[in-house]
């Protein structure tokens, strides 16, 4: 059961994301400290890095200090189980953001339809394809799950396209230097590649420039997924054809209103979806900043 | 009865290079057998295929009348035999004690486990060291003894082995006279319990005295071989080298100035003149190798130093150098890079004398290194060889070949012909004195106090640590005399 | 004399013990600085987190005392994990924890024999086996995390969380192992061995001490120790997972090499090695109490590694 | 006699290019299997994928050689990006160039006085400055790439793609500075004296050379090299990233030994480095091409990383 904190004693909250050094998550965890400074909390953050064993021992920590909720983007959804019963057996809420996991002992998740988004671009893709020609994909870190979601939904519509063929696949990180590489080695080995799909802004950034490098721009199109900044503005140069936008800062501040609205003991659903959009030339400058 | 361990028709190839070419050679139970040749004649090689070390490329090892092959040095152990390497082989990091039973530990068996017996281990390391009237901490790691203690250790670990076949490469290198009779009393010892001993040494003196036989090797063959008696230093010699030694004399010299000066507490001054040779001798741990570090600048010494009449601090070997003092230790490895080729060995302490323009010269590189190889008699004469394929008195001469090389105006030379033939040991004295007498200076510290005795003008004895008597050459000296003021 | 003998005796003691005495002086400054660093909780959540690390630190002071260099724990870890899960979804958690420390062990084997016998050097060597067997992973796994339709076998789960004697059952492997492979390494020929190899190669060599088969059973070590640390992993993270241990190489070796090893063989201990484990852990669980910011946290986890590693170079200079 | 010592010295020569027969090797399987392989784009791709790894394994072999190792090149690379990328925005490209491989020379001159100086052992610190350098990073740009409100000045994002007589300009700046390093190695007293304190410490010391800065300045070039290559980076990825650059120490390291260097120190060349960059870029090419499975591919490099090395081994064998 949850517990109402006392008039006038500062509430801490935990924070463990999956990563430190991914903008997505450094938006994030801005959004978190934005909301909780609003509302007078305190936050700790520990960072985790990818490292499932790194994030249970970051929550335990959380737990040790005394924190009265967590929020956390679990790396995985069955591996960081360990964390989830730390914070059950000290009886302290655990509230899932974007990345979800199978524990009994989750809160609530505040999520996104990874599947759906994955259908979603691929519709997209299609629709500009026409239907048909030859499609690379350069997913994400092999086996995390929010990347694999999101592929199957891709492949899921794309298989309904008879036209459409996967020539080309290869997980690794979500960095742009590996955009560069694999487009480059992609178009050599598919000159007549149609669409990349990226499973991040990132490496889409850098799957752009390897379109360019091989003459290509215009031909193969690139898309892209989170909607940071840099890519809003390569859809804008028509550089990128589309990318998500899931506005991470608004998906903290939601996950600290959910918590808050959990430990006033209020009934909170254990699912909470954020919404996602697409983002092409036809509605990108109402997303671009104003100057 | 057939013979302990005997070669038939033993050959051995480096590359292009032939080291042993046919050698018969044996050693029967009870016997010494002296193997003895100029540097790079071959005698470690065949030592090394017969502890197991290489394999030949044709010929026979038969132990006791049956045809033995040794995959590795274990498999000599097996038949028996033990060897002492020239190079020493020991692990720094472990105990004296633990060195000496390496791979063939005392054990306490509780069923199918073995424990280490320490007790036992000890005690073993104890005695075996006894023998050699050696009497260290035996828990003292290996690392923090001097060379020549090393090779203590390493006799002690031969001698630790039960064999009945037992080899030498070189032991005394580095020995005082009385540990070089200790061992002579083992070896005897062992003789007459039946071992067969094969023993390598330049110091032919040592083999007249103890050999039983004696073979003779020249590049990489047999020339000789004679029983007790029939040989006799010089005969060994006109063997060895195929002519006839001429006794380098020593032309008188005039002293110049005083090259290097030091004055330590109360002890006799070290003084080295233009143009002088002065021996430092002191037994085992006595501290000589520390007076030498100090005046090289590797260990800060507690005395002032003036070289060429001036004081200097000396905060490394480059300021000793930069003053015109070479120094050559008595530890090979530590003065050359043994993967380098012989020619960067050479110039390796004058890159800047070679270089114009900030780039190596190679041409003039390449004709000093010629003609110190020339000079020094450095065999093969390949220049682009690495040192570590040359034989252990060639390294020797290249370690000295680097500091005339520098044209350094004082040497600083520990043990300078340790592990050099007869014939190779005149020349480098030779060397020395010609050195000396084109106006250089040259302190040398050798545990071969006859060498002392015969080469130098005076000669400092040091007792622990300290410098307490100077002996002139006008006030006679040999190596009795020598013995007594070091305190043997 | 004999005063300062003993001093000066005490002086080489203490200086032996530095790793232990910057562990110390870590743990009384966090704990000044927060009380909770001593609550029964946090420093029952320290040993727990130090376990794993501390398995494969003793499987790798193995190598790095014989003169080598594993670069594959990580890889070998997660490929332990997901085949101990796998085979336990079929048979049995017995055969599922024996199939992933064989399988840890393999890979051992493979580094040992290629370094030992081929002479390759182990930096590559491991460099190589690390990448290809995370390849196997993945294509055993496809990918994706191994637990099964309803989870891994509840009392393999239990494992990563329950108690003996008030103890972490994860906490007594490491325990047990330091105890008997201790004294395996101190007392044992097979030990001295070891030292020896890595001490001195030719010298062992030339003692009839057979250096390669030496060289490859310390690989084996490592492997099975890293193929036990993968299984512990599995039942803490209640699934195989493939990316598992990435970077434990490098943690690995930092821990051994601030206890004090040397890179270039012949010394080292275990104990000392799970003491490097314990400064890396204590450091990360000091920098989350005291709220330190992750990115100051990597810097501060830099030049506490440099400081502990230049404070036992003190030693050899003392 | 004559004919069998040339061919002795024959077969001594080629066995010292075996990296090279390696790298041909491949090359020629490639071009076999996949004629795309051959295309001049493609060709260009591996020249200018190949170039910022060409550059920082150069650096790499000056600290190979002269006996120590560098596992900060990666981060010091991100953090020259990410430097050089910030200077630029405000003061213009030539500042922002030199900012950016003056801060890896910085590094590189830490590493170099802990490492030289403090006698700390170069894993642990270059571990260490590794993660102290990440996190450096991360604090100066807040974890977010680093482009400005309209991207790097044109001038420096063309620098990442324009080309010189038909060469990227990316590739000219190894091409370069291998040949005027290798003659610096080669050619100059400062070259052979990184060899000689590699090669043995102790008699370069006692001959003279100051061991200690020499091997300090090994690091400076390593350092300023990872710079350099970091500054490339930015160029090519028209942004300063705080994340380029994980696991270029290993990438580069292996390249390193692969080119035949030993990491015992004084032996390798700068040629044959980058000899094993090209043996890495030409295989991750390669694998791409034939479209292998990324998972297969990880099992590919692994395997052809410890065969590369084990025929480089032949030779001290034969
Ligand atoms: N590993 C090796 N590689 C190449 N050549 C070698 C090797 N070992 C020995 N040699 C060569 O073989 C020849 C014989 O060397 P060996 O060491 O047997 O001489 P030695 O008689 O023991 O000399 P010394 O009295 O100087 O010790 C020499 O020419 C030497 O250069
Ligand atoms: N220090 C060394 N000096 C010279 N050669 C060596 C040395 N170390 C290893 N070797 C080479 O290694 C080969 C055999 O190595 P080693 O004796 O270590 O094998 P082993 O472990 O005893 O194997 P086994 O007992 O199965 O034969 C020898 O032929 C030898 O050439
Ligand atoms: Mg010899
Ligand atoms: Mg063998």
């Amino acid at each position: 059961a949850a517990q109402s904190p006392a008039a006038g004693d500062k509430i801490t909250i935990g924070v463990s994301l999956a990563q430190d050094d991914n903008p997505f998550y450094i938006a994030m965890l801005k959004g978190i400290r934005a909301r909780a400074q609003e509302l007078g909390w305190d936050v700790v953050s520990v960072s985790a890095n990818e490292d499932k064993l790194k994030q249970i021992n970051g929550v335990q920590d959380l737990v040790a200090r005394g924190v009265k909720g967590i929020l956390i983007s679990p790396i995985d959804s069955v591996g960081v189980n360990a964390a989830y019963d730390a914070a059950a057996a000290a009886k302290i809420p655990i509230v899932s953001v974007a990345r979800g996991s199978a524990s009994p002992n989750q809160t609530i998740h505040v999520a996104m339809d990874e599947k759906q988004i994955g259908r979603d671009i691929a519709e997209w893709t299609a629709k500009r394809l026409g239907g048909k020609g030859q499609v690379a994909m350069l997913l994400g870190p092999s086996g995390a799950p929010t990347f694999k979601n999101l592929a199957d939904g891709y492949t899921e519509v794309m298989a309904k396209y008879p036209d459409i063929k996967i020539v080309f696949r290869s997980d690794g990180p979500l960095t742009r230097e590996r955009g560069v590489k694999q487009a480059e080695d992609a178009l050599v080995a598919n000159p007549d590649l149609a669409a990349i799909y990226t499973a991040n802004d990132d490496v889409a950034l850098g799957a752009t420039q390897g379109v360019l490098a091989a003459n290509r721009k215009g031909k193969t199109i690139v898309t892209g997924m989170n909607g940071v900044p840099p890519a809003l503005r390569a859809v804008k140069d028509d550089n990128m054809a589309m990318t998500v936008e899931l506005n991470p800062v608004e998906w903290g501040r939601l996950g600290v209103d959910v918590l808050a609205t959990y430990l006033k003991g209020d009934k909170v659903d254990p699912r909470v979806f954020i919404k996602h959009q697409l983002i092409d030339s036809s509605n990108v400058d109402s997303k671009l900043p104003k100057s | 009865m057939p013979s302990a361990i005997s070669t038939e028709r033993i050959s051995k190839h480096f590359g292009a290079n032939r080291a042993l070419d046919q050698i018969d050679f044996d050693v029967a139970f009870g016997e010494v057998h002296a193997l003895v040749g100029e540097n790079g004649a071959g005698k470690s090689t065949l030592i090394r295929i017969l502890s197991g070390v290489h394999q030949p490329d044709a010929g026979r090892i038969l132990v006791e009348g049956k045809e033995q092959r040794f995959a590795g040095p274990h498999d000599a152990i097996a038949a028996g035999i033990v060897t002492i390497p020239q190079e020493l082989r020991l692990v720094p990091a472990l105990s004296i004690a633990e060195n000496i039973a390496l791979g063939d530990l005392p054990v306490r068996r509780f069923g199918p486990m073995a424990l280490i017996d320490r007790g036992r281990l000890r005690e073993q390391g104890r005695a075996v060291l006894a023998q050699l009237d050696f009497v260290p901490d035996v828990d003292c790691p290996v690392s923090r003894l001097s060379f020549a203690e090393r090779q203590l250790v390493a006799i002690g670990r031969a001698l630790h082995r039960e064999c009945r076949i037992f080899i030498l490469d070189e032991p005394t290198a580095a020995l005082e006279q009385h540990e070089i009779e200790r061992l002579f009393s083992v070896l005897k010892r062992m003789r007459a319990q039946g071992t067969a001993i094969i023993y390598i040494s330049h110091e032919l003196d040592e083999v007249v005295e103890v050999a039983d036989r004696c073979t003779v090797l020249r590049d990489g063959r047999v020339v000789a071989s004679a029983r007790r008696g029939s040989f006799a230093v010089a005969d060994l010699i006109s063997a060895m080298t195929g002519r006839v030694q001429d006794p380098g004399g020593s032309a008188p010299r005039a002293l110049g100035p005083t090259l290097l000066h030091m004055q330590r507490g109360n002890d006799q001054p070290v003084s080295v003149h233009a143009g002088e040779m002065i021996g430092l001798a002191g037994l085992l741990g006595s501290g000589t190798e520390a007076i030498m570090r100090g005046l090289f600048g590797v260990l800060r010494p507690d005395a002032g130093i003036s070289v060429g009449g001036e004081p200097r601090t000396l905060r490394g070997p480059a300021d000793a150098i930069a003053s015109g003092i070479g120094f050559s230790p008595g530890e090979r490895a530590l003065g050359l890079v043994l993967n380098q080729s012989v020619r960067d060995n050479i110039l390796l302490a004058s890159l800047d004398q070679v270089t114009r323009n900030f780039v190596v010269d190679r041409q003039a590189g390449d004709r000093i290194a010629a003609e110190l190889i020339d000079l020094l008699d450095i065999r093969p004469r390949r220049p682009e060889l690495p040192v570590r394929a040359l034989s252990g008195g060639n390294q020797q001469k290249v370690l000295l070949a680097k500091w005339l090389a520098r044209r350094v105006r004082l040497l600083l030379l520990e043990e300078p012909t340790q592990g050099i033939d007869v014939g190779a040991k005149a020349q480098i004295h030779a060397l020395i004195r010609d050195f000396v007498t084109r106006g250089g200076g040259a302190l040398i510290a050798s545990s071969d106090l006859a060498e002392l005795a015969r080469l130098c003008d005076a000669v400092l004895a040091v007792r622990q640590g300290a410098i307490t008597a100077r002996l002139d050459r006008t006030a006679g000296l040999d190596d009795a005399t020598l013995r007594t003021a070091i305190g043997a | 004399m004999k005063h300062t003998s003993t001093l000066a005796a005490w002086r080489g003691r203490l200086a032996g013990q530095i790793p232990l005495i910057s562990l110390i002086a870590l743990c009384i400054l966090t704990a000044l600085l927060t009380p909770r660093f001593l609550s029964p909780l946090n420093l029952t959540n320290i040993l727990v987190q130090s376990s794993i690390m501390a398995v494969i630190a003793i499987g790798m002071t193995f190598v790095i005392v014989g003169g080598g260099f594993d670069l594959s724990v990580g890889s070998t870890a997660a490929l332990a994990g997901c085949v101990a899960s796998m085979v336990m979804l079929q048979t049995g958690i017995t055969a599922g924890v024996v199939a992933g420390i064989m399988a840890g062990g393999a890979v051992g084997l493979v580094n040992g024999l290629v370094i030992a016998f081929l002479d390759v050097n182990p930096f590559i060597t491991t460099l190589g086996t690390m990448v290809l067997v995370r390849g196997v992973v993945f294509l055993i796994t496809g990918g994706a995390p191994v637990s099964g339709e309803y989870g891994l076998p509840g009392a393999f789960v239990a494992f990563g969380s329950e108690r003996f004697l008030g103890i972490h059952l994860l906490v007594w492997v490491p325990a047990l192992l330091l105890a008997i492979l201790s004294f395996v390494m101190y007392a044992t020929p097979y030990g001295r061995r070891v030292y020896a190899t890595g001490g001195g190669r030719e010298a062992a060599y030339l003692s009839g001490i057979p250096v390669r088969r030496v060289i490859a059973s310390t690989y084996v070590w490592c492997g099975a120790l890293a193929g036990l640390a993968g299984v512990m992993l599995a039942a803490r993270l209640q699934s195989g997972q493939p990316t598992a241990g990435e970077f434990y190489e490098l943690t690995a070796i930092a821990a051994v090499v601030l206890g004090g090893a040397s890179l270039h063989g012949g010394e080292g201990s275990l104990y000392k090695s799970v003491i490097g484990v314990f400064i890396m852990i204590v450091l990360g669980n000091a920098l989350n109490l005291l709220n330190v910011d992750s990115y100051w946290q990597r810097v501060a986890v830099g030049i506490v590694i440099v400081a502990a590693a230049a404070a036992e170079r003190l030693r050899s200079r003392s």
